[in-house]
Protein backbone atom coordinates (compact mmCIF):
# COMPACT_ATOMS: atom_id res chain seq x y z
CA UNK A 1 0.00 0.00 0.00
CA UNK A 2 1.42 3.43 -0.56
CA UNK A 3 -0.51 6.55 0.22
CA UNK A 4 0.42 10.37 0.12
CA UNK A 5 -0.33 14.20 0.04
CA UNK A 6 1.91 16.32 -2.61
CA UNK A 7 1.85 19.84 -3.22
CA UNK A 8 3.36 19.44 -6.86
CA UNK A 9 1.42 19.00 -9.85
CA UNK A 10 -0.23 15.19 -9.93
CA UNK A 11 0.44 12.79 -13.19
CA UNK A 12 -2.26 9.97 -12.02
CA UNK A 13 -1.19 7.54 -14.74
CA UNK A 14 2.52 8.01 -14.04
CA UNK A 15 1.59 7.16 -10.49
CA UNK A 16 -0.10 4.36 -11.03
CA UNK A 17 2.05 3.23 -13.57
CA UNK A 18 5.00 3.49 -11.28
CA UNK A 19 3.72 2.04 -8.41
CA UNK A 20 2.18 -1.15 -10.44
CA UNK A 21 6.22 -1.53 -11.85
CA UNK A 22 7.71 -1.26 -8.24
CA UNK A 23 5.28 -2.88 -6.34
CA UNK A 24 3.32 -5.60 -8.34
CA UNK A 25 4.55 -8.96 -9.18
CA UNK A 26 4.03 -9.25 -13.13
CA UNK A 27 1.49 -11.42 -14.24
CA UNK A 28 -0.71 -11.96 -10.63
CA UNK A 29 -3.02 -9.18 -10.86
CA UNK A 30 -6.09 -9.86 -13.22
CA UNK A 31 -7.04 -6.12 -13.39
CA UNK A 32 -6.94 -2.55 -11.76
CA UNK A 33 -9.52 -0.22 -11.29
CA UNK A 34 -8.26 3.10 -11.18
CA UNK A 35 -10.16 6.43 -10.14
CA UNK A 36 -8.90 9.93 -10.93
CA UNK A 37 -10.72 13.13 -9.66
CA UNK A 38 -10.15 16.10 -11.26
CA UNK A 39 -10.84 19.75 -10.75
CA UNK A 40 -13.94 21.19 -12.88
CA UNK A 41 -14.56 24.59 -13.79
CA UNK A 42 -17.96 24.72 -12.41
CA UNK A 43 -19.72 23.94 -8.51
CA UNK A 44 -22.97 24.32 -7.62
CA UNK A 45 -23.69 26.33 -10.72
CA UNK A 46 -20.65 28.88 -9.66
CA UNK A 47 -18.05 29.35 -12.15
CA UNK A 48 -14.41 28.69 -10.15
CA UNK A 49 -11.10 29.93 -11.28
CA UNK A 50 -9.27 28.17 -8.76
CA UNK A 51 -9.01 26.15 -5.67
CA UNK A 52 -6.89 25.78 -2.63
CA UNK A 53 -6.88 22.35 -0.90
CA UNK A 54 -5.81 22.06 3.01
CA UNK A 55 -4.85 19.06 4.87
CA UNK A 56 -3.92 18.28 8.46
CA UNK A 57 -0.35 16.88 7.86
CA UNK A 58 -0.15 13.63 9.52
CA UNK A 59 -3.67 12.82 10.33
CA UNK A 60 -4.52 12.95 6.73
CA UNK A 61 -2.09 10.50 5.57
CA UNK A 62 -3.29 7.81 8.28
CA UNK A 63 -6.59 8.28 7.82
CA UNK A 64 -6.19 7.93 3.94
CA UNK A 65 -3.78 4.33 4.89
CA UNK A 66 -6.58 3.66 7.26
CA UNK A 67 -9.45 3.59 4.68
CA UNK A 68 -7.03 1.55 2.51
CA UNK A 69 -6.52 -0.98 4.79
CA UNK A 70 -10.71 -1.41 5.43
CA UNK A 71 -10.61 -2.35 1.64
CA UNK A 72 -7.81 -4.63 1.54
CA UNK A 73 -9.54 -6.35 5.07
CA UNK A 74 -13.16 -6.40 3.31
CA UNK A 75 -12.22 -7.50 -0.42
CA UNK A 76 -9.28 -9.62 -2.09
CA UNK A 77 -7.16 -6.92 -2.87
CA UNK A 78 -3.49 -7.58 -3.54
CA UNK A 79 -2.60 -3.49 -3.48
CA UNK A 80 -3.82 -0.27 -3.07
CA UNK A 81 -2.56 3.64 -4.04
CA UNK A 82 -4.06 6.66 -3.23
CA UNK A 83 -2.28 9.97 -4.15
CA UNK A 84 -3.75 13.17 -2.80
CA UNK A 85 -3.15 16.92 -4.28
CA UNK A 86 -2.85 19.76 -2.25
CA UNK A 87 -2.50 23.28 -2.26
CA UNK A 88 -3.29 25.57 -5.37
CA UNK A 89 -4.92 24.23 -8.16
CA UNK A 90 -6.59 25.21 -11.45
CA UNK A 91 -9.55 23.33 -13.46
CA UNK A 92 -8.83 20.00 -15.29
CA UNK A 93 -5.97 19.81 -12.71
CA UNK A 94 -5.67 15.68 -11.69
CA UNK A 95 -6.54 16.40 -7.79
CA UNK A 96 -6.74 12.22 -6.76
CA UNK A 97 -5.87 9.25 -7.99
CA UNK A 98 -7.05 5.85 -6.37
CA UNK A 99 -6.17 2.59 -7.78
CA UNK A 100 -7.17 -0.72 -6.68
CA UNK A 101 -5.08 -4.26 -7.91
CA UNK A 102 -6.61 -7.65 -7.67
CA UNK A 103 -6.89 -10.96 -9.14
CA UNK A 104 -10.74 -10.59 -10.12
CA UNK A 105 -12.63 -7.30 -11.15
CA UNK A 106 -15.16 -7.07 -8.97
CA UNK A 107 -12.70 -7.02 -5.81
CA UNK A 108 -11.01 -3.99 -7.51
CA UNK A 109 -14.07 -1.89 -8.27
CA UNK A 110 -15.60 -2.41 -4.73
CA UNK A 111 -12.02 -1.10 -3.32
CA UNK A 112 -11.65 1.77 -5.45
CA UNK A 113 -14.70 2.55 -4.87
CA UNK A 114 -14.98 2.11 -1.48
CA UNK A 115 -11.64 4.40 -0.94
CA UNK A 116 -12.41 7.12 -2.39
CA UNK A 117 -15.64 6.93 -1.08
CA UNK A 118 -14.67 6.96 2.59
CA UNK A 119 -11.53 9.20 1.66
CA UNK A 120 -13.79 12.04 0.97
CA UNK A 121 -15.36 11.60 4.23
CA UNK A 122 -12.95 11.56 6.59
CA UNK A 123 -9.17 12.60 5.59
CA UNK A 124 -9.57 15.96 6.57
CA UNK A 125 -8.98 17.68 3.06
CA UNK A 126 -10.67 20.73 3.10
CA UNK A 127 -11.70 23.07 0.22
CA UNK A 128 -11.48 26.49 -0.07
CA UNK A 129 -12.81 27.98 -3.29
CA UNK A 130 -12.25 31.93 -4.46
CA UNK A 131 -15.22 33.24 -2.23
CA UNK A 132 -16.40 30.83 -0.14
CA UNK A 133 -15.76 27.34 1.22
CA UNK A 134 -17.09 24.56 -0.62
CA UNK A 135 -18.47 22.11 1.53
CA UNK A 136 -19.52 18.82 -0.54
CA UNK A 137 -21.66 15.62 0.26
CA UNK A 138 -19.97 12.64 -0.82
CA UNK A 139 -22.74 10.38 -0.38
CA UNK A 140 -22.38 7.52 -2.50
CA UNK A 141 -25.10 5.29 -3.05
CA UNK A 142 -22.98 2.52 -4.95
CA UNK A 143 -20.89 1.90 -2.18
CA UNK A 144 -21.23 -0.95 0.10
CA UNK A 145 -23.30 0.40 3.64
CA UNK A 146 -20.84 0.24 6.35
CA UNK A 147 -21.12 2.05 9.67
CA UNK A 148 -18.45 4.65 10.04
CA UNK A 149 -16.66 4.60 13.55
CA UNK A 150 -15.93 8.63 13.67
CA UNK A 151 -13.73 7.56 16.70
CA UNK A 152 -10.36 6.28 15.23
CA UNK B 1 0.07 23.31 30.53
CA UNK B 2 0.38 24.40 26.91
CA UNK B 3 -2.14 23.24 24.16
CA UNK B 4 -1.67 23.89 20.60
CA UNK B 5 -4.76 24.69 18.56
CA UNK B 6 -5.48 24.09 14.50
CA UNK B 7 -8.67 25.25 12.90
CA UNK B 8 -9.67 24.02 9.71
CA UNK B 9 -11.90 25.14 6.25
CA UNK B 10 -14.59 27.32 7.51
CA UNK B 11 -13.63 27.39 11.36
CA UNK B 12 -10.53 29.11 9.94
CA UNK B 13 -12.24 31.61 8.63
CA UNK B 14 -14.52 32.19 11.31
CA UNK B 15 -11.44 32.40 13.87
CA UNK B 16 -9.52 34.59 11.68
CA UNK B 17 -6.32 32.84 12.29
CA UNK B 18 -5.09 28.42 11.34
CA UNK B 19 -3.78 28.03 14.77
CA UNK B 20 -3.71 28.84 18.56
CA UNK B 21 -1.20 28.06 21.12
CA UNK B 22 -2.90 28.39 24.37
CA UNK B 23 -1.56 27.74 28.62
CA UNK B 24 -3.91 26.62 31.52
CA UNK B 25 -2.35 26.91 35.16
CA UNK B 26 -4.57 24.23 36.48
CA UNK B 27 -4.55 20.38 34.96
CA UNK B 28 -8.01 19.78 34.65
CA UNK B 29 -9.62 21.01 31.30
CA UNK B 30 -11.32 19.38 28.64
CA UNK B 31 -12.11 20.15 24.90
CA UNK B 32 -15.16 22.18 25.82
CA UNK B 33 -12.88 24.29 28.20
CA UNK B 34 -10.37 25.09 25.90
CA UNK B 35 -13.04 26.25 23.13
CA UNK B 36 -14.77 28.68 26.43
CA UNK B 37 -11.52 29.97 26.07
CA UNK B 38 -11.01 30.54 22.67
CA UNK B 39 -14.99 31.75 21.14
CA UNK B 40 -17.53 33.34 22.56
CA UNK B 41 -19.93 31.71 20.83
CA UNK B 42 -20.82 28.33 22.14
CA UNK B 43 -19.36 25.02 20.17
CA UNK B 44 -21.48 23.70 17.66
CA UNK B 45 -22.50 20.23 18.08
CA UNK B 46 -21.91 19.13 14.32
CA UNK B 47 -18.07 20.37 14.69
CA UNK B 48 -15.67 17.42 14.61
CA UNK B 49 -12.80 17.61 17.42
CA UNK B 50 -9.48 15.55 17.45
CA UNK B 51 -7.05 15.24 19.90
CA UNK B 52 -3.42 14.39 18.75
CA UNK B 53 -4.47 13.38 15.53
CA UNK B 54 -7.67 11.29 16.73
CA UNK B 55 -11.03 11.82 16.54
CA UNK B 56 -12.47 12.58 20.06
CA UNK B 57 -15.35 14.52 22.06
CA UNK B 58 -15.60 17.40 23.77
CA UNK B 59 -15.65 15.66 26.98
CA UNK B 60 -12.02 14.21 26.60
CA UNK B 61 -9.42 16.25 29.47
CA UNK B 62 -6.38 17.54 28.01
CA UNK B 63 -2.64 16.63 28.49
CA UNK B 64 0.06 19.06 28.15
CA UNK B 65 1.32 19.27 25.09
CA UNK B 66 -1.70 17.73 23.50
CA UNK B 67 -3.04 19.28 19.74
CA UNK B 68 -6.51 19.94 19.78
CA UNK B 69 -7.61 19.99 16.03
CA UNK B 70 -11.74 21.90 15.07
CA UNK B 71 -12.99 20.68 11.49
CA UNK B 72 -16.67 22.09 10.47
CA UNK B 73 -18.72 19.18 9.99
CA UNK B 74 -18.84 17.91 6.53
CA UNK B 75 -15.99 19.06 4.13
CA UNK B 76 -14.60 16.99 1.19
CA UNK B 77 -11.89 17.67 -1.90
CA UNK C 1 -17.04 7.30 -27.76
CA UNK C 2 -14.28 5.43 -29.27
CA UNK C 3 -14.05 1.72 -29.36
CA UNK C 4 -11.08 -0.51 -31.49
CA UNK C 5 -9.60 -3.32 -31.26
CA UNK C 6 -6.01 -3.73 -31.50
CA UNK C 7 -3.21 -6.39 -32.32
CA UNK C 8 -0.80 -4.06 -31.17
CA UNK C 9 0.90 -4.39 -27.83
CA UNK C 10 -1.39 -1.98 -25.75
CA UNK C 11 -0.47 1.33 -23.91
CA UNK C 12 -3.62 1.70 -22.16
CA UNK C 13 -2.41 4.81 -19.92
CA UNK C 14 -1.35 6.30 -22.87
CA UNK C 15 -4.78 5.29 -24.44
CA UNK C 16 -6.95 6.82 -21.95
CA UNK C 17 -4.88 10.10 -21.67
CA UNK C 18 -4.80 10.23 -25.88
CA UNK C 19 -8.33 10.00 -25.80
CA UNK C 20 -8.86 12.66 -23.02
CA UNK C 21 -6.81 15.44 -24.18
CA UNK C 22 -8.53 15.04 -27.63
CA UNK C 23 -11.82 14.47 -27.12
CA UNK C 24 -12.62 15.50 -23.28
CA UNK C 25 -13.48 19.58 -22.56
CA UNK C 26 -10.87 20.91 -20.23
CA UNK C 27 -12.42 21.02 -16.68
CA UNK C 28 -15.66 19.96 -17.23
CA UNK C 29 -15.47 16.13 -16.06
CA UNK C 30 -15.02 15.04 -12.27
CA UNK C 31 -13.35 12.15 -12.62
CA UNK C 32 -12.60 9.33 -14.77
CA UNK C 33 -13.05 5.51 -13.81
CA UNK C 34 -10.21 3.32 -15.87
CA UNK C 35 -10.26 -0.71 -15.19
CA UNK C 36 -7.52 -2.26 -16.84
CA UNK C 37 -7.41 -6.14 -17.79
CA UNK C 38 -4.02 -7.67 -17.26
CA UNK C 39 -3.17 -11.18 -18.62
CA UNK C 40 -2.30 -13.64 -15.33
CA UNK C 41 0.09 -16.10 -15.33
CA UNK C 42 -2.16 -18.89 -13.79
CA UNK C 43 -5.93 -19.80 -14.95
CA UNK C 44 -8.10 -22.16 -12.54
CA UNK C 45 -4.57 -23.31 -11.05
CA UNK C 46 -2.81 -23.97 -14.16
CA UNK C 47 0.36 -21.50 -15.40
CA UNK C 48 -0.35 -20.01 -18.49
CA UNK C 49 2.63 -19.14 -20.95
CA UNK C 50 1.13 -17.48 -23.69
CA UNK C 51 -2.83 -16.65 -24.94
CA UNK C 52 -4.11 -15.86 -28.49
CA UNK C 53 -7.28 -13.87 -28.23
CA UNK C 54 -9.46 -14.48 -31.27
CA UNK C 55 -12.24 -11.92 -32.16
CA UNK C 56 -15.03 -11.03 -35.00
CA UNK C 57 -13.54 -8.15 -36.43
CA UNK C 58 -16.98 -5.99 -37.31
CA UNK C 59 -19.60 -8.18 -34.91
CA UNK C 60 -16.69 -7.05 -31.73
CA UNK C 61 -16.90 -3.56 -32.15
CA UNK C 62 -20.16 -3.16 -33.04
CA UNK C 63 -21.15 -4.98 -29.89
CA UNK C 64 -18.60 -2.96 -27.70
CA UNK C 65 -20.33 0.34 -28.98
CA UNK C 66 -23.58 -1.02 -28.23
CA UNK C 67 -22.99 -1.72 -24.42
CA UNK C 68 -20.85 1.82 -24.28
CA UNK C 69 -24.64 3.30 -25.76
CA UNK C 70 -25.96 1.01 -23.21
CA UNK C 71 -23.88 2.60 -20.36
CA UNK C 72 -24.20 6.04 -21.51
CA UNK C 73 -28.01 6.10 -21.75
CA UNK C 74 -28.22 4.61 -18.43
CA UNK C 75 -25.67 6.86 -16.54
CA UNK C 76 -24.88 10.51 -17.23
CA UNK C 77 -21.34 9.83 -18.75
CA UNK C 78 -19.90 12.34 -20.78
CA UNK C 79 -17.47 9.97 -22.89
CA UNK C 80 -16.18 6.05 -23.26
CA UNK C 81 -13.13 4.33 -24.24
CA UNK C 82 -12.79 0.94 -25.17
CA UNK C 83 -9.51 -0.65 -26.45
CA UNK C 84 -9.28 -4.32 -26.53
CA UNK C 85 -5.79 -6.12 -27.49
CA UNK C 86 -6.19 -9.72 -29.84
CA UNK C 87 -3.78 -11.59 -31.13
CA UNK C 88 -1.08 -13.50 -29.43
CA UNK C 89 -0.20 -12.28 -25.89
CA UNK C 90 2.45 -12.88 -22.43
CA UNK C 91 1.59 -12.94 -18.98
CA UNK C 92 1.10 -8.98 -17.86
CA UNK C 93 0.20 -7.61 -21.05
CA UNK C 94 -2.86 -5.29 -21.07
CA UNK C 95 -5.45 -7.14 -22.64
CA UNK C 96 -8.21 -4.41 -22.54
CA UNK C 97 -8.87 -0.59 -20.99
CA UNK C 98 -12.56 0.66 -20.27
CA UNK C 99 -12.98 4.03 -19.10
CA UNK C 100 -16.02 6.60 -18.66
CA UNK C 101 -15.56 9.95 -17.87
CA UNK C 102 -18.64 11.97 -15.87
CA UNK C 103 -19.40 14.99 -13.92
CA UNK C 104 -19.81 12.96 -10.56
CA UNK C 105 -17.63 9.72 -9.64
CA UNK C 106 -20.88 7.55 -9.61
CA UNK C 107 -21.65 7.40 -13.22
CA UNK C 108 -17.92 6.90 -14.19
CA UNK C 109 -18.14 4.21 -11.57
CA UNK C 110 -21.30 2.19 -12.47
CA UNK C 111 -20.97 2.83 -16.29
CA UNK C 112 -17.20 1.50 -16.61
CA UNK C 113 -18.31 -1.70 -14.70
CA UNK C 114 -21.22 -2.45 -16.87
CA UNK C 115 -19.22 -1.88 -19.78
CA UNK C 116 -16.66 -4.50 -18.66
CA UNK C 117 -18.93 -6.90 -17.25
CA UNK C 118 -21.15 -7.06 -20.96
CA UNK C 119 -18.44 -6.85 -23.35
CA UNK C 120 -17.04 -9.99 -21.49
CA UNK C 121 -20.50 -11.31 -22.07
CA UNK C 122 -21.23 -10.73 -25.31
CA UNK C 123 -18.55 -9.28 -28.17
CA UNK C 124 -17.08 -12.93 -29.65
CA UNK C 125 -14.11 -11.88 -27.88
CA UNK C 126 -12.28 -15.71 -27.36
CA UNK C 127 -9.74 -16.46 -26.08
CA UNK C 128 -7.29 -19.98 -26.78
CA UNK C 129 -5.14 -21.01 -23.90
CA UNK C 130 -1.82 -23.14 -25.21
CA UNK C 131 -3.59 -26.38 -24.55
CA UNK C 132 -7.34 -25.85 -24.10
CA UNK C 133 -10.43 -23.03 -24.80
CA UNK C 134 -10.51 -20.95 -21.58
CA UNK C 135 -14.28 -20.60 -20.78
CA UNK C 136 -14.60 -17.59 -18.35
CA UNK C 137 -17.52 -17.08 -16.23
CA UNK C 138 -18.03 -13.35 -16.43
CA UNK C 139 -20.53 -12.87 -13.74
CA UNK C 140 -20.05 -9.52 -11.49
CA UNK C 141 -22.28 -9.38 -9.08
CA UNK C 142 -21.86 -5.73 -8.28
CA UNK C 143 -23.32 -5.02 -11.87
CA UNK C 144 -26.79 -3.52 -12.02
CA UNK C 145 -29.06 -5.89 -12.99
CA UNK C 146 -30.40 -6.06 -16.83
CA UNK C 147 -32.11 -8.10 -18.38
CA UNK C 148 -29.86 -9.25 -21.92
CA UNK C 149 -31.52 -8.90 -25.09
CA UNK C 150 -29.16 -11.78 -26.86
CA UNK C 151 -30.87 -10.81 -30.23
CA UNK C 152 -29.31 -7.37 -30.99
CA UNK D 1 -27.04 -19.56 -53.13
CA UNK D 2 -23.91 -19.15 -51.25
CA UNK D 3 -23.37 -19.01 -47.90
CA UNK D 4 -19.94 -18.26 -45.69
CA UNK D 5 -19.36 -19.86 -42.35
CA UNK D 6 -17.25 -19.00 -39.51
CA UNK D 7 -16.49 -21.05 -36.34
CA UNK D 8 -15.25 -19.51 -33.07
CA UNK D 9 -13.29 -20.73 -29.70
CA UNK D 10 -14.23 -24.50 -29.07
CA UNK D 11 -16.07 -24.68 -32.31
CA UNK D 12 -13.40 -24.21 -34.58
CA UNK D 13 -11.27 -26.75 -33.00
CA UNK D 14 -14.67 -29.13 -33.08
CA UNK D 15 -14.49 -28.38 -36.49
CA UNK D 16 -11.11 -28.46 -37.49
CA UNK D 17 -11.44 -25.22 -39.68
CA UNK D 18 -12.28 -21.79 -38.73
CA UNK D 19 -14.34 -21.24 -42.14
CA UNK D 20 -16.66 -23.00 -44.82
CA UNK D 21 -18.02 -21.94 -48.09
CA UNK D 22 -21.47 -24.23 -48.90
CA UNK D 23 -24.25 -23.73 -51.87
CA UNK D 24 -27.55 -24.63 -52.25
CA UNK D 25 -29.46 -25.44 -55.10
CA UNK D 26 -32.99 -24.68 -53.21
CA UNK D 27 -33.99 -21.53 -51.46
CA UNK D 28 -34.89 -22.51 -48.35
CA UNK D 29 -32.82 -22.95 -46.17
CA UNK D 30 -32.48 -22.40 -42.36
CA UNK D 31 -29.37 -22.20 -39.74
CA UNK D 32 -30.42 -25.72 -38.50
CA UNK D 33 -30.53 -27.07 -42.36
CA UNK D 34 -27.23 -25.36 -42.96
CA UNK D 35 -25.40 -27.00 -39.30
CA UNK D 36 -26.98 -30.26 -40.68
CA UNK D 37 -24.84 -30.33 -43.74
CA UNK D 38 -21.79 -28.90 -41.58
CA UNK D 39 -21.63 -31.42 -39.28
CA UNK D 40 -23.14 -35.36 -38.00
CA UNK D 41 -24.01 -34.17 -34.77
CA UNK D 42 -26.93 -32.02 -34.36
CA UNK D 43 -26.67 -28.79 -32.68
CA UNK D 44 -26.32 -27.98 -29.76
CA UNK D 45 -29.20 -25.82 -27.35
CA UNK D 46 -26.44 -23.76 -26.22
CA UNK D 47 -24.50 -22.29 -29.57
CA UNK D 48 -25.33 -18.58 -30.23
CA UNK D 49 -25.58 -18.15 -34.36
CA UNK D 50 -24.87 -14.59 -36.09
CA UNK D 51 -26.25 -13.97 -39.87
CA UNK D 52 -24.66 -11.05 -40.55
CA UNK D 53 -23.44 -10.13 -37.33
CA UNK D 54 -26.52 -10.24 -35.84
CA UNK D 55 -27.58 -12.58 -33.24
CA UNK D 56 -30.18 -15.03 -34.43
CA UNK D 57 -32.15 -18.47 -33.81
CA UNK D 58 -31.46 -21.51 -35.81
CA UNK D 59 -35.41 -21.36 -37.45
CA UNK D 60 -33.68 -18.22 -39.38
CA UNK D 61 -34.05 -18.66 -43.08
CA UNK D 62 -31.05 -17.60 -44.94
CA UNK D 63 -30.50 -15.43 -47.94
CA UNK D 64 -27.75 -15.88 -51.27
CA UNK D 65 -24.56 -14.42 -49.75
CA UNK D 66 -25.28 -14.41 -46.17
CA UNK D 67 -22.43 -14.97 -43.15
CA UNK D 68 -23.28 -17.26 -40.90
CA UNK D 69 -21.07 -17.32 -37.49
CA UNK D 70 -21.09 -20.25 -34.60
CA UNK D 71 -20.19 -19.65 -31.43
CA UNK D 72 -19.64 -21.68 -28.40
CA UNK D 73 -22.03 -20.51 -25.44
CA UNK D 74 -19.74 -18.93 -23.01
CA UNK D 75 -16.82 -17.52 -24.01
CA UNK D 76 -14.79 -14.66 -22.57
CA UNK D 77 -11.14 -12.61 -22.92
Amino acid sequence: MKVFVTKEALDPYKEVQDHERSALPEGKHGGVVVFIGAMRDFNDGENVKSLSLDHYPGMTERHIEQVCQEAMDEWDVMDALVVHRVGEMVPADPMVVVAAWAAHRKDSFDACRYIINYLKERCEITTEGKKHWVEHNSEDPGVTERKLQKTA
Amino acid sequence: MDIKIKYFASLRDRMGRSEDQISFDNDNVTVADLWGKLSDEPISENILVAVNMEYTDTGHKLKNGDEVAFFPPVTGG
